[in-house]
Formats: C-alpha cells, sequence, structure tokens
C-alpha cells in the first residue's frame, strides 16, 4: 500500500461535505440504551404484526399446505356474516360502552375531587375493580347474571322490578347489556383516575373568581370545568375506545360470545380461527381489527400532539 | 495547568434550525488563573464551560489543558469529563439527593477507585478546610443553602482538579451570603492554585474576582483583560455598557477633523477632543460616531459641555443617579449631595480625558465572509 | 431426553398423554405400572389438563411440531379428523376388531383404509328420568315425552318453582351440536348426505323447532338451557331433583346413584326417544387411543396402545373410573353389568349410534353449527333461517378449507 | 338548602354509590369463596360459611391453583423487572442525551402499545412453537417484556425528565459512565417513579389473558387469570365456590398492593395516560 493513497471515502468527505452534524458520541451511546427496548418491541411486537399481516395473504390451516391466496380471505371474510355481526358488535360496542364508561368516571372523579371524611379510602377502593384480572371479572359477572342464583335477578326481585329470574345471556340485547356493565365495572375506575388528575390540574383560583362572579354551579362546571378539561376527556375517550376495540377476556369468559355470535367481538372471531387452527383466516380478521386500532391510535397521537402545542 | 480555545465553534440542532452558541472562539487562560467569563444569559458562557468540562462535544475548534488536547473537531478527539481531571461546581450545586454528605464528597474518588482509608482522609481534610466536617452525616436535604454550597465545592476540591469549573456558583446565595462566600473562594482558589473559570453573568462579581475577564456576546468573545482594561478601555460599546453602573453614557456625535484638530459635534456643541484620543479617532472613519463618558465622569457646573434638564433622580444612598434629558439624549450623572431636584436646567461639564470613542455602529455579529458551518447550502435562482 | 444410552439394554420409554381428575390420574399411574411390570418397557405419564379443548390445545402443539412426545394419548371423537389429516397419527397395524364395536370403529377410527386410533371409552347420550314422578309408560317418542314433560311441570312446579319437564345440553358449545344431533338423528337428519355436509334439510330444520319448542313455547326446558346448561349443570339440575327427564351422559348413572343423591333409588334409564317408525339414532362420543407418527417409540408405544385396549384393561377402568369401554364384548361382563345394570341398554344404543364425520375441519363445521344453532335456540332467528345460514357458511368454509388436488407442493 | 349543602349530600350520595358500584362484585366474590352452596340469595337458601373451597383450591395438588399462582408470579415478576429496566435505560437516553426525533420515538412506542394483542398471537404461537417453548416460562415473559415496555417507557420518561439534569453533569464530572450515572443517581433519585413503573408493569402482565390462554396448555406455565378463566370441575361443572376462592386468593395480593400503594399507582397511571 502507497502512503499517500487516501481511501475512497476520504475523498467522498471531501467533496461532499456533511449536510447534518454527526452524532455526538452521546447519542449514539441513547441509542445503545434504547436498543434493547427497540429490539423486544421489534421482535414480539412489530414483527408478530407484520407475520399476521403477511399469513393474512396465505390460506394457512393446520393440516393443509401453505398456499399463497391473496386476497381470499379477505374476500371470504367479507362473504361471512360472523364477520359483520363481529364488526358491528365492535362498533355499537364502542358507541355505547366508551361514553358511558367516560360519563361515569366523569361522576366518581367529580365526587372524588371534593373534599370529604374517608375520600382516600374510596379513592383506593374504586382501584379494585382496576386491579382484578378482566378474566377474573368475568368470572365473577358470569356468577352475578347466573339464572338460578345469581346477583342480578337477586336485585331485580329485591327493587321489585321484576318478579321472574331475567336470563340475562339469553337474548342479544341483555346479552350486551351484560357485558357493557361487566366491561364498566372493570374500567370505569381507570377512566376516573385520569379524569380526576385532569380536575385536581384546574386551579382552584378559577372556581374562587367564578364565585366572586356569581356562578353557581352548574355555572361553574359548565364554563370551567368542562372546558379545562376537554383535553384529558378526548385523551380518555380515545385511550377507552381503543381499549373497547380489542375487547376479548370478559367476553371469552363471560358469553363465549353467545348467544349465537350476538355479543362477538372480532378478537374473539380471529381466536376462534386460531384456535381451530385456520391460521390464515383468524390473521385476516385480526388485520380488520388492527386497522381499526392504528387509525384510532393515529387519532389518539395527533390530538397528544395537538395538546403540546 | 493553563488551558487554550482554538477556534472554537458550537451549534445545536433545534427544532427551527440551526442555532450557533459559540462561535470561532480563541482564548487562552493562564495557569493558575481564575478566569471570569462573563456576558449576559444565551451568550454561550455555560455553553464554554460544558466544552471544557467534556459535556458537550464542539463543532469545530480545539481545547487543549496544557500540552493535551483534551477536544478536537477536526481530529476527532474527544476526552470524556472522567478523563479530564476537571471538577465543576454547578448554580444549583446538584448534590446527590439520596447520599450523605460524606459520600457526596467521596463519589468523585471512589469512581478514581482510590482506597477507603485514602478518601476517608481527603474527604475529612477537604471539609475541614471548608468547616462542614460535622455536617458528614447529613443528607443534602438537611442543609441550608450556604452549607450545601460548601459541600459543593468541596466536592469539586477534593480530588485536586487541574481544572476548576465554576458555574454561577454564588446566584442562588442572599446578598450577605454572596459577599463572604465570594472572599472565601477567592482565597481558596489562590491557596490552591488551581486554573479556574467562572461563569457569571453579574459584572460586579467578575470586577471583584477575577484575574482576568473575558466578555462574550451571542456567541462571540468581545473583549478579554484584567478588570481594570475592561473598565477603563471597553474595546465595544456593548463592552463599555456591559462593564459598569450605571452604564456608560453613549452619545451619538458627529467626528470632524480640521488641519490640527479632532472634533466631536454633538449637536451644535462642538467638542474638543484629547490629545490621547487623536490616535483612536485617527482608526474612525470620519462622521458619525459614539461619545462615550461614564456617569461618574460628568459633573454639574454652571457652564460646561453638554446643556440639559433634569427629568428623573434615584438615590443610591451616598450618591444620586440623574437622567438628564440633553438635546433629545438621555444622559445618566452620578454626583454626591446635594441633591438637586427635576426640571431644574442644568450644564454638565467633562474631562475630555475621560472621553471614550467608538464607532456608530457596533461589529455585526454574523460577518456575512463566513457562512455557518453546517448551516443549509444557499438557494439558487 | 437422553439418546443413545442404555441403548440396546433397556426399551424405549413410552410418554402417555391423559388429563383427568385427581383420582382418575392415580389409577392411570397404576395402569402405566402394570404395563411395566409386564413388557418390561418403561412409561412416563404426562399429565394434561381436565378441559378438552385445552387437551386437545396441548396435543395440537406438541404434534404440529413434531415433537417426539408424547407417544400415546386419548383423542375425543371429535378430533380424529383433525389429526388423522394432519397425518400425525401411526398406522396401528392387524388388530383384531371383533371384540369392538365394528360399526365404531369403522366411521371413526379407519382412514384410507389404514387403523390409525381404537376406541378406548364410549359415549352416548341417554335419557333419566324420575321413576317416582313419571305416572305413565316409559315415552318412545319425542312427542310423548314432551307431553309427559309438560303435565309433570303443571303439576309440580307451583310448589317448586325451579322444576322442569326436561333438561338437556344447549349452551353454545360441542355438547350443543351433539344434543342437536340426538334430536335430529332420531328425526331422521344428520350432518352429512353423502360426501356433502347438509345441515340444512328440512328434519333438522324440524328437530331445531322442536328444542326451541321446548324451550320458548311448551316452556318444559327452562329459560336457561340456551346459556348455561352444560353436562353438569343438567346433571345438578336433576339430580337436585328440578326435572323429570335429564338427557346426559352415562358418566351421571353412578353420581346419581350415589348416596345422598335426592335421586337415589328414584332414577330410570332410557335410549332417546325415536320418531313413530324408525330406530333411535344417538350420536356417538368418548374417547379413542393414538400413537404419534412422530413417536420415538412406536413399537413399544402400540405395545402400550393395544394394552389400553385389551380386556382386562378395559374392565379395570370401567369398574374404577365408570369409563364405559371401548369393547363390546364388556358391556355382557357380568362384574360390569353388575356394578352399571345400564350398560346393557348403552350396549344396544352403542350398536346404532352414529359418529359426527371424521373431517380435519369438524372443529370449524362445529363453530358455525354451535353459533347459529344457539342463535336460533335464542329466537334470533327461525330454525329455517339459522340452518340456512349455517349451511351457507359451511359450504363456503368447505370450499375454502378443501384438500388440495393431489400432487400440489406439501407444507 | 343552600348550594353547599346540596354539594355535600351529591358528594356523600355520589361517594356511596360509587362504593357500591366498585365493591358490591368484590364483595360478591368474596362471600361466594366462603358460602357453602352458591345459591346464597335465592329464597328459602341461606349463607352457610365455610373454607371448604379455600381448602381444596390451596392444598388439593390436582387442581393446580397454587402453581398458576406461582407462575403468575414469576412470569410477571420477572417480566416487570426486566422491563422496567429496559424502560429506564430508553427513557435515559430520551431525557439527557438528546437523542434525534426523541419524541416521534416515545410517540410511536405509544402508538404500538395501541395495537390489538390478537393480531400477535399467532405469530407468536408459532414462533414459541419452532423454539420448542410452547407452555414454557420465557415464551410469556419474553412477549410481556415487550408488551409492556410501552406503557413503562411512558411513565419512566415522565419521572426522569423530572430529575434535574445538572445531576447527569455532576456524575459526568465526577467520573462515571452514563450507565453508571443512570444506575447510582438518577435510578436512586427516581426511586418512587421506579416502584411505580415496576408496580403498575406487574399488574398488567399479572392480568394479561390472551397470549397466556394461547401459548399455554397446561400447569407448566399457566397463568392465573387463565387458570381461573377455565378452572373446572371433574366434569365441567361450574364450580363456583372454588372458582370465586381462587379468584380472591389471587385478588387479594394485587388490591392489597394496590390499596397500599394507591397513590403512586394513580400517579404513574396518569403520567402513562395524560402526559401527552
Amino acid at each position: 500500500m502507497t502512503r499517500d493513497h487516501r481511501p475512497a471515502s476520504d475523498f467522498r468527505q471531501a467533496r461532499q461535505p456533511a449536510r447534518r452534524p454527526p452524532l455526538t458520541r452521546d447519542q449514539v451511546r441513547g441509542f445503545w440504551f434504547l436498543s434493547p427496548l427497540f429490539g423486544f418491541i421489534g421482535l414480539f411486537i412489530l414483527i408478530p404484526v407484520l407475520g399476521t399481516i403477511a399469513d393474512s395473504l396465505f390460506r394457512d390451516i393446520v393440516y393443509l399446505p401453505v398456499r399463497f391466496v391473496f386476497l381470499e380471505n379477505f374476500r371470504a371474510l367479507w362473504a361471512d356474516p360472523s364477520f359483520w355481526s363481529a364488526v358491528r358488535f365492535s362498533a355499537l360496542f364502542v358507541l355505547v360502552s366508551v361514553p358511558l364508561e367516560v360519563l361515569l368516571g366523569l361522576g366518581i372523579a367529580l365526587v372524588l375531587n371534593e373534599p370529604f371524611a374517608l375520600r382516600g379510602w374510596v379513592r383506593a377502593c374504586i382501584l379494585i375493580p382496576w386491579a382484578i384480572p378482566a378474566a377474573v371479572a368475568g368470572r365473577i359477572f358470569q356468577l352475578v347474571y347466573n339464572f338460578s342464583y345469581g346477583a342480578a335477578n337477586y336485585l331485580l326481585d329485591l327493587l321489585s322490578i321484576s318478579r321472574e329470574p331475567l336470563n340475562w345471556l339469553g337474548s342479544d340485547l341483555s346479552a350486551f347489556i351484560a357485558v357493557v356493565v361487566a366491561d364498566a365495572w372493570q374500567t370505569t375506575p381507570f377512566a376516573a383516575i385520569i379524569l380526576l388528575a385532569g380536575l385536581a390540574a384546574i386551579p382552584e383560583d378559577l372556581y374562587g373568581q367564578a364565585k366572586v362572579d356569581q356562578a353557581g354551579m352548574v355555572a361553574r362546571f359548565r364554563h370551567i370545568t368542562l372546558p379545562l378539561l376537554k383535553p384529558v376527556l378526548i385523551v380518555t375517550l380515545l385511550f377507552r375506545t381503543i381499549q373497547a376495540l380489542r375487547i376479548f377476556d370478559i367476553i371469552f369468559v363471560l358469553t363465549g360470545g353467545g348467544p349465537g355470535g350476538a355479543t362477538e367481538s372480532l378478537s374473539m372471531l380471529a381466536y376462534r380461527h386460531f384456535a381451530a387452527g385456520d391460521f390464515g383466516y383468524g390473521s385476516a380478521a385480526s388485520v380488520v381489527l388492527f386497522l381499526m386500532a392504528v387509525v384510532a391510535a393515529i387519532a389518539y397521537v395527533r390530538v397528544g400532539r395537538f395538546q403540546e402545542t | 495547568m493553563n488551558i487554550c480555545f482554538e477556534q472554537l465553534s458550537k451549534q445545536y440542532k433545534t427544532g427551527r434550525g440551526v442555532v450557533d452558541a459559540l462561535r470561532a472562539f480563541d482564548l487562552t487562560i493562564g495557569d493558575g488563573q481564575l478566569f471570569i467569563i462573563l456576558g449576559p444569559s444565551g451568550c454561550g458562557k455555560s455553553t464554554l464551560l460544558n466544552l471544557a468540562a467534556g459535556l458537550e462535544e464542539p463543532s469545530a475548534g480545539t481545547i487543549r489543558f496544557g500540552e493535551r488536547v483534551v477536544a478536537s473537531a477536526e481530529e476527532h478527539i474527544f476526552l470524556e469529563p472522567g478523563e479530564r481531571n476537571v471538577a465543576m461546581v454547578f448554580q444549583s450545586y446538584a448534590l446527590y439527593p439520596h447520599m450523605k454528605v460524606f459520600d457526596n464528597i467521596a463519589f468523585p474518588l471512589r469512581n478514581a477507585r482510590r482506597k477507603a482509608h485514602e478518601i476517608r482522609l481527603s474527604v475529612q481534610r477537604t471539609a475541614a478546610m471548608l468547616g462542614i466536617d460535622d455536617l458528614l452525616a447529613r443528607k443534602p436535604a438537611e442543609l441550608s443553602g450556604g452549607q450545601r454550597q460548601r459541600v459543593a465545592i468541596a466536592r469539586a476540591m477534593v480530588r485536586q482538579p487541574s481544572v476548576l469549573l465554576l458555574d454561577e456558583p454564588l446566584s442562588n446565595l442572599d446578598a450577605q451570603l454572596r459577599m463572604a462566600t465570594r472572599a472565601e473562594l477567592k482565597r481558596l482558589q489562590m491557596e490552591m492554585a488551581v486554573t479556574t473559570l467562572y461563569v457569571t453573568h453579574d459584572q460586579t462579581e467578575a470586577m471583584t474576582l477575577g484575574d482576568q475577564v473575558a466578555l462574550l456576546k451571542k456567541g462571540r468573545l468581545v473583549q478579554a483583560g484584567t478588570p481594570y482594561a475592561l473598565y477603563h478601555h471597553p474595546a465595544t460599546p456593548f463592552a463599555a455598557t456591559f462593564i459598569g453602573s450605571p452604564p456608560m453614557n453613549l452619545i451619538p456625535a458627529r467626528l470632524a477633523t480640521s488641519a490640527t484638530e479632532y472634533y466631536a459635534w454633538v449637536n451644535d456643541r462642538k467638542i474638543a477632543l484629547s490629545a490621547e484620543l487623536k490616535a483612536k479617532a485617527a482608526s474612525l472613519p470620519t462622521g458619525r460616531i459614539l461619545l462615550g463618558i461614564r456617569p461618574e465622569h460628568l459633573r454639574f457646573t454652571d457652564q460646561g459641555q453638554l446643556e440639559g434638564v433634569i427629568t428623573y433622580t434615584e438615590s443610591l444612598g451616598r450618591e444620586i443617579v440623574y437622567r438628564v434629558a440633553c438635546a433629545g439624549h438621555e444622559v445618566l450623572v452620578l454626583a454626591d449631595h446635594p441633591a438637586r431636584e427635576t426640571g431644574r436646567s442644568v450644564a454638565l461639564a467633562f474631562d475630555s480625558a475621560a472621553v471614550h470613542l467608538f464607532p456608530a455602529t457596533e461589529p455585526a455579529d454574523d460577518p456575512p465572509d463566513k457562512p455557518p458551518l453546517h448551516g443549509r447550502p444557499p438557494r439558487h435562482g | 431426553m437422553v439418546y443413545g444410552c442404555n441403548a440396546g439394554q433397556e426399551k424405549k420409554a413410552v410418554v402417555f398423554a391423559v388429563g383427568g381428575a385427581p383420582g382418575e390420574v392415580m389409577v392411570w399411574e397404576e395402569v402405566a405400572r402394570a404395563f411395566t411390570d409386564e413388557s418390561g418397557i418403561p412409561m412416563r405419564i404426562l399429565r394434561q389438563p381436565t378441559d378438552t379443548a385445552q387437551r386437545r390445545q396441548g396435543l395440537l402443539v406438541a404434534l404440529g411440531s413434531a415433537q417426539r412426545d408424547p407417544d400415546v394419548f386419548l383423542m375425543d371423537i371429535a378430533w380424529l379428523g383433525l389429526f388423522a389429516a394432519g397425518g400425525w397419527l401411526a398406522p396401528l397395524g392387524d388388530v383384531a376388531l371383533e371384540p369392538f364395536f365394528i360399526e365404531t370403529v369403522r366411521q371413526a377410527d379407519i382412514v384410507d383404509g389404514q387403523l390409525i386410533a381404537l376406541p378406548f371409552s364410549l359415549d352416548v347420550g341417554i335419557v333419566y328420568y324420575r321413576t317416582d314422578l313419571l305416572t305413565e309408560p316409559v315415552p318412545r317418542t319425542w312427542q310423548a315425552l314432551a307431553a309427559a314433560a309438560a303435565r309433570a311441570q303443571t303439576r309440580i312446579q307451583p310448589h317448586t318453582p325451579g322444576f322442569y319437564g326436561f333438561v338437556w345440553q344447549g349452551a353454545q358449545y360441542e355438547g350443543l351440536v351433539v344434543n342437536f344431533l340426538d334430536f335430529a338423528g332420531s328425526q331422521g337428519g344428520f350432518l352429512v348426505a353423502g360426501d356433502r355436509i347438509l345441515v340444512d334439510s328440512p328434519h333438522n330444520v324440524a328437530a331445531l323447532a322442536m328444542m326451541v319448542d321446548f324451550i320458548h313455547t311448551q316452556a318444559i326446558s327452562p329459560p336457561n338451557t340456551y346459556t348455561e346448561m352444560k353436562e353438569e349443570e343438567v346433571r345438578r339440575h336433576y339430580q337436585g331433583g328440578d326435572a323429570l327427564f335429564a338427557r346426559n351422559w352415562p358418566y351421571a348413572y353412578p353420581l346419581h346413584a350415589a348416596e345422598g343423591s335426592p335421586v337415589r333409588g328414584k332414577t330410570g334409564v332410557m335410549p332417546l326417544p325415536a320418531p313413530e317408525n324408525g330406530s333411535p339414532a344417538a350420536t356417538l362420543g368418548g374417547w379413542h387411543v393414538g400413537v404419534s407418527a412422530f413417536s420415538d417409540a412406536r413399537a413399544e408405544a402400540i405395545q402400550f396402545a393395544l394394552y389400553l385396549t385389551s380386556r382386562p384393561v378395559q374392565k379395570l377402568l370401567a369398574l374404577k373410573l365408570g369409563l364405559p369401554p371401548g369393547r363390546r364384548e364388556l358391556y355382557t361382563d357380568e362384574d360390569i353389568l353388575e356394578k352399571y345394570p345400564h350398560y346393557e341398554l348403552l350396549a344396544e344404543i352403542l350398536r346404532s349410534a352414529r359418529s359426527r364425520p371424521i373431517l380435519p375441519n369438524y372443529t370449524l363445521i362445529s363453530e358455525i353449527m354451535q353459533r347459529r344453532l344457539s342463535g336460533a335456540l335464542a329466537r334470533d332467528y327461525s330454525p329455517a333461517q339459522a340452518l340456512a345460514m349455517a349451511q351457507q357458511e359451511i359450504d363456503r368454509m368447505m370450499a375454502r378449507t378443501r384438500r388440495d388436488p393431489p400432487g400440489s407442493r406439501p407444507r | 338548602m343552600n348550594e353547599r349543602q346540596v354539594k355535600k349530600l351529591l358528594v356523600y350520595l355520589g361517594a356511596a354509590a360509587t362504593l357500591l358500584f366498585c365493591l358490591g362484585p368484590f364483595v360478591y366474590m368474596l362471600l361466594t369463596g366462603l358460602a357453602t352452596e352458591p345459591d346464597f340469595l335465592r329464597p328459602a337458601k341461606a349463607f352457610i360459611p365455610t373454607w371448604d373451597h379455600y381448602h381444596s383450591v390451596l392444598f388439593s395438588e390436582t387442581v393446580h391453583f397454587v402453581r398458576y399462582l406461582i407462575n403468575s408470579i414469576a412470569i410477571s415478576g420477572i417480566s416487570a423487572v426486566v422491563s422496567v429496566f429496559i424502560a429506564a435505560l430508553g427513557a435515559y437516553a430520551l431525557t439527557r442525551l438528546n437523542i434525534p426525533g426523541g419524541r416521534p420515538i416515545l410517540l410511536i412506542v405509544l402508538g404500538i402499545s395501541m395495537f390489538p394483542p390478537v393480531s400477535l398471537i399467532s405469530y407468536l404461537y408459532k414462533l414459541m412453537s419452532a423454539l420448542g417453548w410452547m407452555n414454557t416460562y420465557p415464551a410469556l415473559i419474553l412477549p410481556y417484556i415487550a408488551w409492556t415496555l410501552p406503557l413503562s417507557l411512558w411513565i419512566m420518561v415522565s419521572y426522569l425528565e423530572q430529575v434535574p439534569q445538572e445531576l447527569d453533569k455532576a456524575g459526568l464530572v465526577d467520573g462515571c459512565s452514563r450507565l453508571k450515572i443512570l444506575v447510582r443517581i438518577i435510578l436512586p433519585v427516581a426511586a418512587p417513579g421506579l416502584f411505580a413503573t415496576l408496580l403498575l408493569a406487574f399488574i398488567y402482565a399479572f392480568n394479561e389473558f390472551l397470549i397466556a390462554l394461547m401459548l399455554t396448555t397446561d400447569q407448566a406455565a399457566r397463568t392465573i387469570p387463565v387458570g381461573i378463566a377455565l378452572f373446572e370441575g371433574l366434569h365441567g361443572q361450574v364450580a363456583w365456590g372454588e372458582i370465586m376462592a381462587a379468584a380472591t386468593v389471587t385478588t387479594i395480593p394485587v388490591v392489597l398492593l394496590t390499596l397500599l400503594f394507591q397513590r403512586r399507582i394513580i400517579q404513574g397511571l396518569t403520567r402513562g395516560a395524560v402526559k401527552a
């Protein structure tokens, strides 16, 4: 090797100055620090999602040779009434349960934002449903709705609403209500806690000033609480929407999707096919759900960024 | 050990583009000096300190500690802070809140893997020197502001650094404590004879404490020298007004020459310039200039070079600051009692030897001949 | 596992996957020990969960990834199609089939001319009834059963509010499909016609209409039939004295007859009703034993599978665990008949019992059926609509999951 | 009645309703676990307390309940610890090391946490089958780490943002590496946040259902939510007493943790969600 022979890269560097400053040592170190994070999320979330998307284009059934079928699974899904009933259920569930939970959560948050005796205890207690696994909550409510000896029918009788026991999980409507109530029990605390934090962030001075300005309780809520809470409310709504879209645990345990598939969510539909060994079809269903979640997630992130500015 | 900054530049990428925090900065700090870096906030003085400490990497230029290059963008040399044997005292003291005072002070020694008994001895000696040897078992949260400050200094001193960096170390103390600590800091620095960079925005601190002062503005060195030189021979109007309180008056004037003399015209009044200024005046373009006079060099007389009306007075106790409206300019005058009431017409006299001359425009912050290092390429068309 | 050590000296160990309740597993261990004593083949028991679907899942994982263990396992009859199509079952070779129910073996265990499993335990639906409450002769037809149930209910319900004439398995699970086939079979309906899955037939619609009728119109079956009623709910309901008739599996017999049971000594057993001029056609359930195609000890495993279906072992397990044996000859065994007098009746039903279609995608068929049957029982749509929908969905699914023509690339 | 009294009344009524709503089903669970028969609410039936269900759940080896519980605690515990440490590393990089595109990274990670788990399980199932890891601890621990990471990262970022940057500088000048600064200075200072994150990650992993359902087949690795969901008696009867006893035993530790550390949990949850 001759001494004056410069490596080619030097010439390139000389001719074309770097556009952006090179990474500092700390930045390089930072990417090392982030690499386990990227590694885990990549290997166990991103690649699986991509794999599922790819798999949705194959006929992948456990006892058959794998074959590329392009959009065949989606076409079959489109023609499958149980797919549409799952979509309808998921949409209805989001539309009913999310506003209900956020409203209930708001109510609880408003109460817990006021000083009263034992407030700390009440606040701790609302965390209990949140801390219980959804599958266990599903079991509890399965018993609550038991036809012969469940608490729901006992309450109907006790409150003189109905002497006849109601077969809660037996009709589309009552099973839907049953799922919504069970889910509300499990997830309202989360909404309440987030909203409570939002309420606590509203400066007390504003209420004082409003009182000086002779605003009543309702007026203060409408003109101070609601507008200032709006960003947190939106975040909570979106957060809950995304979680409600993918509901699985409670339904799996409580209704199994019944009666007649009336409470089957998209997650359930996909899982059922995976469990039966029909991976391509199940993947297609989860891709649809995934796309719905992505739309919601983008909305969430956009709102997040919007709030920042 | 002396410190040498050569053509040092630092740029940050922010959301709105590239910001130059330091531009082509040259400075040499002598061995054992207490060197003050002075400037308003955002002038780049903290960046300079961080670069010296190794907390940031220069975008261009070189830093030398003695003969050793500790950072050079061009040669791709960069020593980590731990490899530079620097110590630093932070404005917030940055004491480790979960460690006791002893552990705080011992921390750098432990990182250097000194032996345990050696560490104990060093910590105790340093703590004794600073009068905090009875606080060693406490946590930082249990200390007063002044005590915390001492712990921070002790932590910096304990391993006998070759360079000591102080980032506004006194600004979190109240006024009385600040004076006392200032003196003590000076004494300690002299005792240890460690080369020290001291960053502050407070010109009084700079004047009283420093061997040398470097004045920065928008990432550039404006002037470096002894406090005396900066006060008496400010290089630019910025230097003139930043140092000294109340600040120097800058009066717009026109420079004129005859065959043998230089004159400055202030409004319609002709002011003769002293012989000492002639050389300076010769370097200025004839025409619009700024005439600088410190408020303490103006005095009230019956007949002076300037005339005006007192608009406002402000008592400093021993002295009084007057604002005098002189033909459209406001001039500050520092004078003893007895007070003169506002609304009075006065004449002001000054010694022509006390006059400074400056060009009417400040040197440009961004000379057009040197494009920014990593800016966008010029657009064509 | 350790390979190559002591090779030739000892016979390879057989791993047997079996699930079940605590008492059951103890009996299995006993059987395994006895086999080792007899043959010198070491045995290991891989304990599976009790839940059927989970047992299937566990086996699917092992076989799907071609693991060497387990070597021998028990399969629900509904899985046989899938396991066979996956090529996961080793042929068992020549076995004398006379002692078994030939029809059963032919329907379930012989695939493409090869014997790939043996019936280990058989199961079939029967009707339990209260001898003290049934005032008329044992009903032979559904109409007669319904009439008797209604009469008893009007008599008893006023003082016992939870009492119903007839309880059966209507919850949305595999048992619903079996119950439906029991109803439909005795009306002349079924799932298959020739090569085609045919569910939308007049007989099937009539059978489903009758099930709906039992719950909603005649109300002789409780409202929670289609939400909660599985085997045990039915058993407890009946055993609690709250039903005249109960459709259930033979396992309930000893429990009903157990000491302290309110229906002890008051329970009779009858076959499922038949149409006026037909014979009852019950749906076959039960467990079959198979050997993994990936087994590293295939010969030993087959030996154990045959041991499990041998007469002495079958008799022992029948007596100890109450599992109706896979061997026909045991249904006339005196010891067994003494303990389970109803086995005589069982043998008769089993002779004509029909297996669900042995297809690899049976699970998918069953899931569609479960949904639509459940929807009909919930009166979301009419029985005719339900079966029309099911037919359409099954046809589409079958087209999608058809096996490739020969010659296509294997997996 | 004046406004203040009305408000007070409303607040107390609301608090009572809240308590009833949140605790009702929980208490029902406790009672059923202790009742001889689950039908104690029916007229003419009575609540006869018994410890039988607890006894059978805790001491009957064949229901595997204790094993499920041990699995759950071990799997969630390991996942939470690893997840929080990885999140701490990442949060340190994002808050201290001037990562280009730091904010977008955070938002993308948050977006990823919104993926429905059902879109992962078929791939995980195949992956773990191929590796022969089905029904083992790693089959759950690895996905759980990834699954809890977005939440852990968000909470850790919000806590680390509050630790003054000058501590890092001091550590650097005092001769520490970045990793040492994180472990010796930043994490101890942010210890309360670290603890809150650990708790939340643990609870999230502990409560996960779908992945565990898909990737476990028996007591070797099955977790308690799946165990309880599929808990069946001998012939498939619903053993309510035992299920509720098991549910109680499962939820008591989580509930106790929650009650003891409610302040931290609320803080962590809020930061994870509303910070955007």
